[in-house]
């Protein structure tokens, strides 16, 4: 008797499912953060899965999650493209799906919570250009390859170059991670005699290569994106110059709020923007 | 007799299918050699495991100067004064000799560094002792079997034990090395130590063994001194009935020439030519390391050859890999069966067909197992290859067993042309005279033989003709009717030239 | 034969109690559709794991699956936005996966070089192959005819079955032929129990060789393909890590790593002991961190537990 | 003898053409800074390769390098952030990577599971745990004097050269004495070349399997120390991949993944040619993708030039 009612109360409260890209990168584990508070603040409970990097680990997590029987998907898309199969089998399902921090190409999305990154990017891009006076040359440590994240800062920050005399000298992946960061630009800096700037896709990247440049004792500016809590300590300490700031807390919240509006029968809006701004202090 | 140090009393010792040892006594007494006999798979093996901690006994008891003892493991058994050269080598190869002499009992000195001068001047001396000339500094890999034989045994004298079990120390060894082991032997004798001796080489039970213990089916058949038997009484005991003649010979018309080569060389072997006929038995002989084996491998296409021609029935052929070799019809029978043989994790049936596969194969690659099953047992049966069946594991069948194997593999390929390298090695008395039988029924029917052999009466009794290697070159070719163990050893030693000393 | 067949048993009903454990902890676990979920899911995997059984069972190892997939996948679905044909762009892709297997093999074979490092060499250059050739973007088809087509290899279904369930079983049958009846099958068994033995019995090595990594590669081609079909798109990071789930498969199965010993049926309950365990630790709801921790604890088990019949 | 010497001068003759063909390509390559630089980059893989190497020769794997050096360099980054002593920190982090590596030994040697298992399970577990206990974000110390003094041990120098270098090489010379002048070091040898033959010779196998994996556990922890001392912060995904680099770096310094033979100065020289690979790379400024490809390629030309003299 007992243990049906327990069971009963279970299922009165609604579930939503989040699938994250990785939990490996402190931005998405905020992300994640930002969410749960809503979702408990709203009384929902929140099943977060993993998907590693891997499309098809995700397709499996939007099978288990369907499986499983929630009322709405919040999904942070390993990659824009190769997500479209994963939200039509929700679509079949008549789950809504909700895109986070990154887009899908494909597929039935109510609503889409992120940040522009190609003006996160143009931001980046256009302090370098006034900080250089319009003039130096610049490195830039690109992310995951192929990741819209990557591809989009890169698009933004290349953009606020055009017309400069800055230059950007080389170009080197750390793959968004830290150790990388530091190894990729200590080769860097053997390379290049020259050096004024740096713009990392991310803080983790950049703070790895702020790393490499403390062992030197060249003067160059470190850009970085995200605004994680290490990133902002580092601006604070003079040490970071700046960080393009996203608000992952937010995109997990306003995710949550928009998915409770859409099983209210509320509409939302199709793109819900986040607001970026520039951390330079 | 006096009362035994050492006393084994009803062992009893079980493998699934298989009662190895049952109620089994054995004594050792000091100061004296004991020889272990009996047939393949009678429990020799087993019960010096027992005695050396390999295997745990399932019931019995073991008494050592009248008190029981425990032997749980190789160390307890290295502590309580026993030291054992396995059937089946076991050296670690990309160590060095001394290395692997002293494994496990290495000097150090004070800041724990092995004490390197030490180890090579004691490793030195024991080869000496053994009359190996190899430097202590050499790898074991790059050893033949032979030479790794007596490794082992440097390193079972090494231990200085009181106790030093010898299972099969020569059945690679060729008669230069067999004569430092039992110059060894008696030495330690001397000494007040206490030896078991396990061979089926009987001339050399009367040569070093004072006593004797007879197993036959896992069963204790007796103990006798050994002047008091004659070779006869000793075969009885062991097998149970008398043998007729140990070495049948058959005389076959001499046939076409099956195979010929010229001048034939590489690394290993220089300018090798020799003819064999159809329907004949060519043994080959000479001292460990004087390239017999690396002759085999080289016309079987196991090594390269960087000269020379071989014609199989007067046709040139160019073989270059042990598949073209079989194609041509020949087969080689590995003298080491575990390490090159055969494969241990597969089973009877699988080691036996493996490389006559093709024979047994339908339309749609299926292999026909119950043609190769009908095969398999006729050579079990042939052979007398003693298995519960013939999906036992080949690791679990006794060394006897395993050779016999090994040669049916050979067998299996129909071969025209057979080359055996050491085929009884490790083959008790009855599976020996089974396996020249049917080394003569081949012969028979017109398939040639090579049979490579470091035992004497092997090669004397078979052979139709003896080639005698030295340093890998062929130094003397003797018809059967007038080949003697003086002028193969001659010629082994390689010295037509200097008058070769009989004393 | 009694006790062999017992111990096959012992694994499956291993297997059993873990999945009946897990649907008394979420009903939805034995549902049809979450069984037949779990099926697809466990296919890829498996598929992978059937071609590393031929390597591992020669005492080799096959690190480059996972770029193998991802090159595959992407050629073919290069050639089929290309207007090519499904039949031939996943032919074509099958041929490549035998090929850059066959390389491999020709690195260890003639080349000397171990196992290890071939294909580590095979995945490292295919993996850079593949982010040159799609520079390092998806290659996600439309919605054309043999689009569609070619999408129902991943997605479809027969009889209400999914396909790459098919394809799993046809690849098991396929392998178990191979292993169990066949010459070849048995000259994997040999060369993996004894080189050298084998080199003296006749064997052609370097042929046996060059036919396990050609296999491993076609059915992570293969992989690749369904891959590919099910996500409609091409990803050029796809497989990364897949080579290590594919070998737990093999050995969880059974199969030892020094080659020799081991059996396909092994390598499917180790494909599904993998895969039930994602899919379960997703349904009870274990955070993600925490279902590292269980999946290595159960994996342990599973393997003690297996052990212990040695 | 002599053989042996010239084929350990071929390997570092190997290395220096390598080395003198980047710097005609590059002109900085071949400057202080540069090699000062390479050194320290190549001085983590080197500590994990070093402690592999032990394992390898035993005929073993250790997959859970990475996960340990995650783990224990976020331990060492809570207890100095925590205020402990930058000592007593990274003593518990190096005493907590041997017992992992104990962990490790017991289930390959007690419970007789398979290395690569064993370990696999011990590197997802232990990265769970990481993930668990960092909650997924990096632990970066603050500027206290105890962090300042802690950063020296990754990013300080002595006499102008890195401390990380020095840590290298006096892990690779207790490790080369411990090899080759020690009884442990014989046992190693011994057991990777004939396990069943060092049981009858009476060596306690399992305690040298326990010793082992100890050792590599533990010098991942000190890896994971270097790393995190120079970034002053631990990540928790930290690590991950690095066993194929550490791997490779054995086997590139031809030792066989079979164990019983090979040497820790090939070890050396393998993450050498490593390290200066990417280096070189780097500054020749190949783009990424084609970098896999040139590494790929460069790797087998070093297995293949080395297999020929043997
Ligand atoms: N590990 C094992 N597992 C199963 N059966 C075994 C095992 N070891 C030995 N046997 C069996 O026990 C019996 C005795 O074998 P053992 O090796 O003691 O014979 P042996 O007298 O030494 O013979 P040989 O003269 O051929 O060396 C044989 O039937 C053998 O097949
Ligand atoms: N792999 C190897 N590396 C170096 N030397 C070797 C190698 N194999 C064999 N040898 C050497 O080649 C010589 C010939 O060995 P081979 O095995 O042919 O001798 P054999 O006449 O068959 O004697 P045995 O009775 O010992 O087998 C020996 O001195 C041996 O030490
Ligand atoms: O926006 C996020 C973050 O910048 C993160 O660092 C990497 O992935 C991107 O999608
Ligand atoms: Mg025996
Ligand atoms: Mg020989």
């Amino acid at each position: 008797g007992t243990q049906e009612k327990v069971q009963e109360a279970k299922d009165e409260t609604q579930k939503i499912g989040l699938v994250l890209s990785t939990l490996n990168n402190p931005f998405f584990v905020t992300l994640k953060e930002g969410a749960e508070a809503k979702a408990k603040e709203l009384g929902y409970e929140v099943v977060v899965l993993d998907s590693q990097d891997d499309p098809s680990k995700e397709l499996s997590n939007m099978e288990d999650l369907i499986t499983r029987g929630v009322s709405v998907i919040l999904i942070n898309p390993t990659n824009s493209d190769t997500v479209g199969n994963a939200i039509k089998l929700a679509n079949d399902a008549k789950i809504p799906v909700l895109t986070l921090d990154r887009g899908a190409n494909s597929g039935e999305v109510v609503s889409h919570i992120a940040s522009d990154n190609v003006a996160g990017g143009k931001m980046a891009g256009e302090y370098v250009v006034e900080k250089l006076a319009k003039k130096g040359k610049v490195i830039e440590l690109e992310g995951i390859p192929g990741a819209s994240a990557t591809v989009d800062r890169g698009a933004g920050f290349n953009e606020a170059l055009k017309g400069t005399e800055i230059e950007v000298v080389a170009k080197q992946t750390a793959n968004f991670n830290r150790t990388e960061g530091l190894t990729v630009m200590e080769n860097i800096l053997q390379a290049q005699p020259e050096i004024n700037a740096v713009f990392a896709h991310n803080d983790e990247m950049a703070l790895g290569a702020l790393k490499a440049i403390e062992g030197t004792n060249r003067e160059i500016m470190v850009v970085g994106f995200d605004a994680t809590d290490d990133a902002v300590a580092s601006v604070k300490e003079g040490k970071l110059a700046a960080t393009v700031a996203q608000q992952p807390d937010m995109i997990g919240s306003l995710g949550v709020e928009t998915a409770d509006k859409v099983l209210k029968g509320e509409t939302a809006e199709k793109f819900i923007p986040v607001d970026l701004k520039l951390v330079t202090e | 007799m006096k009362q035994p140090i050492f006393e084994m009393k009803a062992i009893t010792k079980e493998f699934p299918g298989v009662k190895a040892l049952d109620h089994v006594d054995f004594k050792i007494h000091k100061g004296r050699v004991m020889a272990l006999l009996g047939e393949n798979g009678a429990g020799k093996s087993t019960l010096m495991k027992i005695l050396s901690g390999v295997y745990q006994k399932d019931d019995g008891e073991i008494i050592y100067e009248g008190k029981k003892v425990d032997i749980k493991g190789p160390k307890d058994a290295q502590e309580e004064g026993i030291s054992i050269i396995h059937q089946e080598l076991n050296l670690i190869p990309h160590l060095t000799i001394g290395e692997n002499i002293f494994l496990g009992r290495e000097p150090v000195n004070a800041f724990k560094k092995i004490d390197w001068t030490k180890l090579y001047k004691d490793s030195e001396v024991l080869l000496k002792k053994l009359k190996v000339d190899k430097s202590p500094k050499e790898l074991v890999a790059s050893l033949s079997i032979g030479e790794q034989q007596m490794v082992e045994i440097a390193k079972a004298l090494s231990l200085n034990a009181k106790i030093i079990i010898m299972d099969e120390p020569t059945d690679a060894l060729t008669k230069k090395e067999t004569e430092s082991l039992f110059h060894v032997i008696h030495e330690l004798r001397a000494q007040q130590k206490s030896i078991v001796y396990i061979s089926h080489r009987l001339e050399e039970i009367f040569q070093v063994c004072d006593d004797v213990t007879v197993l036959r089916d896992g069963k204790f058949i007796g103990e006798a001194q050994v002047k008091t038997l004659n070779e006869d009484q000793l075969i009885e005991m062991m097998v149970g009935r008398k043998l007729t003649e140990q070495f049948p010979s058959v005389v076959v018309e001499k046939g076409d020439v099956a195979l010929e080569v010229k001048n034939l060389s590489n690394e290993y072997v220089k300018d090798i030519s020799f003819l064999l006929r159809k329907g004949e038995i060519l043994g080959i002989s000479g001292l460990m390391g004087s390239g017999r084996t690396e002759l085999a491998k080289s016309i079987y296409g196991a090594l390269r050859k960087d000269s020379g021609k071989v014609y199989i029935d007067g046709k040139e052929v160019n073989i270059k890999s042990t598949q073209n070799a079989l194609k041509e019809g020949i087969a080689y029978v590995s003298e080491d069966r575990k390490g090159q043989g055969l494969i241990l994790g597969l089973s009877v049936k699988e080691n036996m067909s493996i490389s006559s596969l093709k024979d047994f194969e339908s339309p749609i690659f299926k292999i026909n197992r119950t043609k190769e099953k009908k095969a398999v047992k006729n050579y079990i049966a042939q052979m007398a290859i003693k298995t519960p069946t013939e999906r036992q594991k080949i690791k679990n069948l006794s060394g006897g067993n395993q050779q016999k194997v090994s040669i049916a593999k050979g067998l299996m390929t129909n071969p025209k042309i057979l080359i055996l390298d050491e085929p009884t090695r490790g083959v008790d008395v009855g599976a020996k005279k089974e396996i020249y039988d049917l080394i003569n029924k081949f012969k028979q029917t017109g398939m040639s033989i090579i049979m490579i052999s470091s035992e004497m009466p092997e090669i004397l009794g078979m052979s139709d003709r003896i080639l005698v290697m030295h340093q890998g070159r062929i130094t003397g070719e003797l018809d059967r009717t007038d080949a003697s163990q003086e002028k193969i050893m001659k010629c082994a030693v390689g010295i037509k030239e200097v008058s070769y000393k009989d004393e | 034969m009694n006790k062999k067949l017992l111990m096959k048993f012992k694994s499956i009903i291993g297997l059993i109690v873990f999945s009946l454990i897990v649907s008394v902890l979420s009903p939805r676990f034995l549902t049809v559709s979450n069984i037949l979920n779990v099926l697809r899911q466990t296919s890829i995997n498996s598929i992978i794991a059937a071609g590393m059984t031929f390597v591992i069972l020669t005492g080799g190892i096959d690190l480059s699956v996972g770029s193998t997939l991802a090159f595959c996948g992407a050629v073919c679905a290069y050639f089929i936005s290309a207007g090519m044909s499904v039949f031939l762009a996943v032919t074509i892709a099958l041929a490549i996966g035998a090929l850059v297997g066959l390389f491999s093999g020709i690195i260890i074979s003639k080349g000397k070089v171990q196992p290890f490092i071939a294909t580590l060499v095979t995945m490292t250059v295919l993996r850079g192959a593949t982010l040159v050739f799609t520079n390092g973007k998806p290659i996600t088809l439309g919605s054309d005819k043999a689009s569609e087509v070619f999408s129902k290899i991943g997605a479809g279904y027969f009889l209400g079955i999914p396909i790459p369930v098919y394809l799993m079983v046809l690849v098991f049958m396929i392998a178990y032929y191979v292993l169990t009846q066949t010459r070849i099958g048995r000259y994997v068994y040999a060369l993996g129990g004894n080189e050298e033995a084998s080199k003296l019995s006749g064997l052609n090595v370097s042929k046996i060789k060059l036919s396990v990594y050609a296999i491993s590669g076609m059915l992570a081609a293969l992989a690749g393909v369904v891959i590919t079909a099910r996500l409609s798109s091409a990803n050029p990071n796809a497989g990364a890590g897949y080579e290590l789930d594919a070998i737990a498969a093999v050995v969880l199965g059974g199969t030892s790593l020094a080659g020799g010993a081991g059996s396909i049926l092994g390598t499917i309950i180790g494909a599904l002991i993998i895969g039930i365990l994602s899919n379960a630790l997703n349904l009870l709801d274990v955070s993600s961190y925490y279902q590292m921790i269980a999946k290595g604890a159960v994996i342990l088990i599973a393997v003690l537990a297996d052990r212990k019949e040695k």
